[in-house]
């Protein structure tokens, strides 16, 4: 085991992939000459010259030229600075990457890694904040992991660019300085698969990312009160593992989803429609959502802390599904 | 029509008379496919949308024949003439209009997305400008492979206003990546006349901006497509950068099979046909210097159209695909990384 | 009442409101010299002049432009062509427009309108027959309305037009030709209300769009069976009326949510969510969802039938929920 | 630095003395609040993340004073000169950089929202090259009201790689609106060279590609931009349709505030400072020609600085928003269509 931070442990995910498949590179805005915004490509250009690629400020051609060099050969991995940027080559994500192979019945498999760098930081508002896997989950075609730990982060991304399809890859940027252990031989998060984090018999708590810390830290402030939580770390959010989800919920009775985007058609609506479905004759509650309140990101510092979802929020909406304290 | 560029003085290149009669083949295979697609789509046995290639055939053709199998082309909504001129066949390029199961997307693309990888064709697309930048990535595989490769993205005068058309050539440019981007200005974008649509007086015009070259050519004269895209394209294989050429032509045929075609009048259209068709204008030509006699030209008619309904009767009889195939394609095999 | 198309609809909508208003004013690909692709602006450019615009195919500089036109003075109409290029304009849409007036703290109102015509059209296949309020159900800011009939096409879409809020107003592409009856007087649809189309005791059932249709179909076929469907047309999707379904839902104590998009991450997802959280303890069976299967649309004509969500769906889920029929 | 361009002799044009003197005011406002913002935000005083424009004060000053209040600008990240310039209020734009409800934008914005609606101009932007397609908006509001209003859109080196630079161009140019698109190449894109990163030898040579004409200014040279500005400005009012304007000029802060700055050199940065700083130039110039007397330069800045301290004041003492508030101003008011 080492101890690494999340930028660390993407670093070296990116140098094991990238020693280990020539045809692997990696472009996008200021990466190369000040190795990304967040450290997290420091050092790589120069271990691997001519492949890691600073690109102008053109989103468009950053993806699609990244389905272009995956449909020839190449397997890319192309970094959109801040995942609120998504927006500015959707085109290019749903219309062709999505449905380039399904569309061409199949000719050509399309081995390519967006890396998506979102999340709240305190202070950068409504267009450089948001967590954005609730504009993709309707999109066939797509695969969306995010990790929320370093060894997942390293984990996840190995598979993703090892993965023969399309993986966007959310990375939290408030988590890229933590540390944790790492383990030192070469493993591989597979995609698909969630784990659960902590067991409990009371509620189960299904979140991804950022949340699962901030989840992790709610059952400790809830095993006080004697809530014991199951928590579920979802690393994949498309296709999401509803079959541990479902096997949890079907033991607790009780479910909470928590995610930081935005709850109104976030990724937890997909999640909580299944879940109602495949476990309603279990359920003894009803699901409650966790997540931004219905607005943008705002600035100032009483605002983002009232509308972002908060440890606190855990905690309520779990002793609301247990009845413990009114609405 | 078309401005000459000095550069390229219209002359023949020392082709085998092959090479010439070959020129004339592709331009009938594909006239003589879309002729037929148009009725079959009248008579309801194609479904969907197609948009004809009818009257710009020489752009296709006179750039591909100076292409490898291994080079790569994105094409338009408008690609039946783009996937012939690189080498499909007609007969799964039929069963996939059809939407048949040995179609070339398995049936689930039809005429908006005709596509071969296996000769380089990269799709046709039906979102406009869609291809720009899926060439310029094609082209980084050429750059990072260091091979010879080159990739060719064809695109419309509407499309040329699409904001990855600037994306692209910009990229293209810095990277100095083999990519030919040619416009096949066809004076129409749908309703909209290009001299409405389009600020710049000629669509090169706008390689200024990328520091690249740019050359507006007559695309209706296959021979100067077929001599211009000869040097570029040698250009694009030593090196030196992409390269933005105009092709000018016209759209006889309305935006798609079904158009009202009420934004220009039937005195234009039947001037274009009558003066400017690139298969009689070549036609004329190779009879004019004897490279070719009546009856070879004659034949090459008859096997086409031979090869066309070939390609119907495969279409007509080949399967539909079973309705859970539906769910099928999406996904590419996966080895260690799924559960 | 007259018998008009939604073509004619939405067409008498445009004139009246922009009679009505000078500021009105409308722009997009192919609109002004044929009248638009479905004929839905067929002389209006004579009757407005300088005021329908035909631009070039620039959606980007389409909606943003549109922004700019509203923050100004004018309040203008985009038209999208087909919804599936929503894709193309999506940060103009998700990142500015929506995020506008929040982020400025309400300095301008964004009176402004998106037409996007949606929906499958047979062999359209998987770029030109999307309906995508799935891709907008996540963002604040947006409101998403669609019509069932002539009647309601006209009054929402004059609504949208006076609406001081950007509105996206989806119109089904298969819809354009079929008639019904208007009303001769003015009125408006009012956005944020749902209607009860037709009553019924035994399932509540959810739609929009041509949605509503298939729904009344099915209630037909259902209640020969004995079965009576309650239909709920939604009419606006974003933000959708909630105490209508729930107290509908608390009747019948059954939910079938139809709609023609991709059911995984749809609008129906958020519904489902929602309503399983305000009718949980009326709820006798899970909420059910219907749309289209979690894939692009494919061209062949068997292949677009097994994806395509029909009548028959309807019938096989509200069947499901009232236990008829096994899985 | 800069290309001259002929048509615009580098002569001062007859403003009374008291436009000259605004011109060096305005500058030296924009300068003094910006390096109390810094100071402030290494304080951690104010939160988020902040753009810096000193050094590129010359532009948004020489362009701003020839507009009314009546016409609207665009911004970018770095809006704080833009915001000044074209009349926001220091202690309202400093209540917003510390997020208090008194802010321009209720503390929903901070620095990279800053705007002031009131005086048209019509925010910083997040999204670089988000500005493009709102200033045409603003545009098309003058052209179809006909009013002589004009709109100008500020953008960077980097933003005239984003798609929209294209799609508005265009469409401005089509339309003839009265949009002036105005360059700052500060000679960086975050990290990024614009010889790296733009294919174009000048960024105003991209206007050849929507017929329309280029420049290119010196943009640290307030006399040549108020100039060409007064040129231009006075061609839009008279509808002769939209023009680029490239601005050079020298980003001497880190892109952001705390930027490490590892893509330059030290003597690069510091090089420019001492021998390009707009203020400086200016200043020198105005002495030289005796239009102002060193005390009244001095004046000036204590004038500014005290119109800082006072924001600053201001600022602090202001409260923040409720947090309810985080709710409010999402929609705007209706009257009849909502139930
Ligand atoms: C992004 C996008 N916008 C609009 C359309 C609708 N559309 C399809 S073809 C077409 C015109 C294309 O014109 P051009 O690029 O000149 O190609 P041509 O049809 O003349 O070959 C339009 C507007 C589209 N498919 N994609
Ligand atoms: C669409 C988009 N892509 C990337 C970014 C990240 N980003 C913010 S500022 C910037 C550089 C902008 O350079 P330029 O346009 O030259 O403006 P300058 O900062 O030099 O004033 C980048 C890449 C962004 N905000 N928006
Ligand atoms: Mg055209
Ligand atoms: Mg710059």
């Amino acid at each position: 085991m080492s101890i690494l931070s999340f930028s660390e442990a993407t670093l070296q995910a990116m140098i094991e992939e990238m020693e280990r498949d020539p045809t692997v590179f990696v472009m996008g805005e200021d990466i190369a000459r000040q190795g990304g915004i967040f450290g997290q490509f420091k050092g790589l250009p120069d271990r691997f010259p001519g492949r890691v690629l600073d690109t102008p400020i053109s989103e468009t051609a950053i993806l699609g030229s990244a389905l272009g060099a995956a449909l020839t050969g190449l397997r890319p991995v192309a970094d959109m600075h801040f995942a609120d940027f998504i927006s500015v080559a959707y085109d290019e994500l749903v219309n062709q990457i999505a449905k380039n192979r399904y569309m061409f019945g199949g000719q050509a498999n399309i081995p390519l890694v967006v890396r998506a760098p979102d999340g709240i930081v305190p202070g950068a508002a409504a267009q450089h904040s948001q967590s954005v896997e609730g504009w993709l989950m309707n999109i066939p075609g797509l695969i969306m992991v995010s990790p929320s730990s370093p060894a997942t982060a390293k984990g996840l991304l190995k598979s993703a660019i090892r993965s023969n399809n399309p993986v966007i890859y959310f990375e939290h940027k408030v988590l890229y300085p933590q540390k944790g252990e790492v383990p030192d031989k070469e493993f591989l998060t597979p995609i698909g698969k969630a784990e659960v984090r902590r067991a409990g018999k009371d509620v189960t708590i299904v979140a991804y990312s950022i949340m699962v810390q901030k989840a992790l830290e709610a059952a400790q402030n809830l095993s006080k009160e004697g809530i014991e939580v199951e928590i579920i770390d979802l690393l994949t959010i498309k296709p999401f593992d509803l079959e541990t989800i479902v096997t949890s919920t079907r033991k607790t009775h009780r479910c909470v989803i928590a995610h930081e985007g935005v709850v109104h058609g976030g990724a937890g609506a997909e999640i909580a429609s299944q879940v109602q479905q495949e476990a309603f004759y279990y359920l003894d509650a009803p699901i409650l959502r966790v997540g931004t309140k219905n607005v943008p990101i705002p600035f100032s510092p009483p605002l983002l802390d009232f509308v972002a979802p908060k440890v606190a929020n855990i905690e309520q909406a779990v002793k609301q599904v247990l009845y413990r304290e009114g609405r | 029509m078309g401005v000459r560029i000095k550069e390229f003085p219209n002359v023949f290149l020392e082709l085998p008379s092959k090479g010439k009669k070959d020129l004339l083949r592709t331009m009938i295979r594909i006239r003589s496919f879309e002729t037929r697609v148009e009725e079959l789509f009248l008579a309801k046995r194609i479904p969907g949308f197609v948009h004809l290639y009818i009257g710009e055939e020489g752009i296709a053709t006179g750039i591909m024949a100076n292409l490898r199998k291994t080079d790569w082309i994105t094409s338009t909504h408008r690609g039946h003439g783009h996937a012939i001129a690189k080498g499909a066949q007609m007969n799964r390029m039929m069963a996939e209009l059809y939407g048949k199961r040995s179609g070339y997307c398995k049936g689930k693309g039809g005429s908006m997305h005709i596509a071969d990888f296996s000769v380089g064709m990269l799709g046709a697309n039906g979102v406009v400008g869609g291809g720009f930048s899926i060439a310029v990535g094609a082209g980084m595989t050429a750059w990072m492979k260091k091979t010879d490769q080159v990739a060719v993205c064809f695109f419309g005068d509407g499309a040329s206003n699409r904001g990855t058309f600037h994306e692209a050539l910009n990229m293209a440019a810095i990277w100095k990546l083999p990519v030919l981007f040619v416009n096949e200005n066809n004076q129409y974008a749908s309703t909209t006349p290009v001299s409405y649509g389009v600020s710049a007086s000629r669509i090169s015009d706008r390689a200024v901006g990328y520091g690249i070259d740019g050359y507006t050519i007559d695309g209706n004269n296959v021979v100067e497509v077929y001599n211009v895209a000869h040097t570029l394209i040698d250009r694009l294989r030593a090196g030196k950068g992409p390269i933005l050429l105009e092709c000018r032509t016209y759209r006889v045929k309305g935006h798609y099979v079904g158009d009202p075609e009420k934004y220009r009048t039937k005195e234009e259209v039947k001037k274009q046909i009558e003066e400017n068709d690139p298969i009689q204008r070549y036609t004329s030509y190779l009879i004019e210097q004897s490279f070719l006699k009546p009856e070879e030209i004659d034949a090459l008619w008859k096997e086409a159209k031979e090869e066309v309904e070939a390609a119907v009767r495969y279409a007509e009889e080949e399967p539909y695909p079973a309705p859970e195939e539906a769910l099928e394609d999406l996904f590419g095999p996966e080895q260690e990384v799924w559960v």
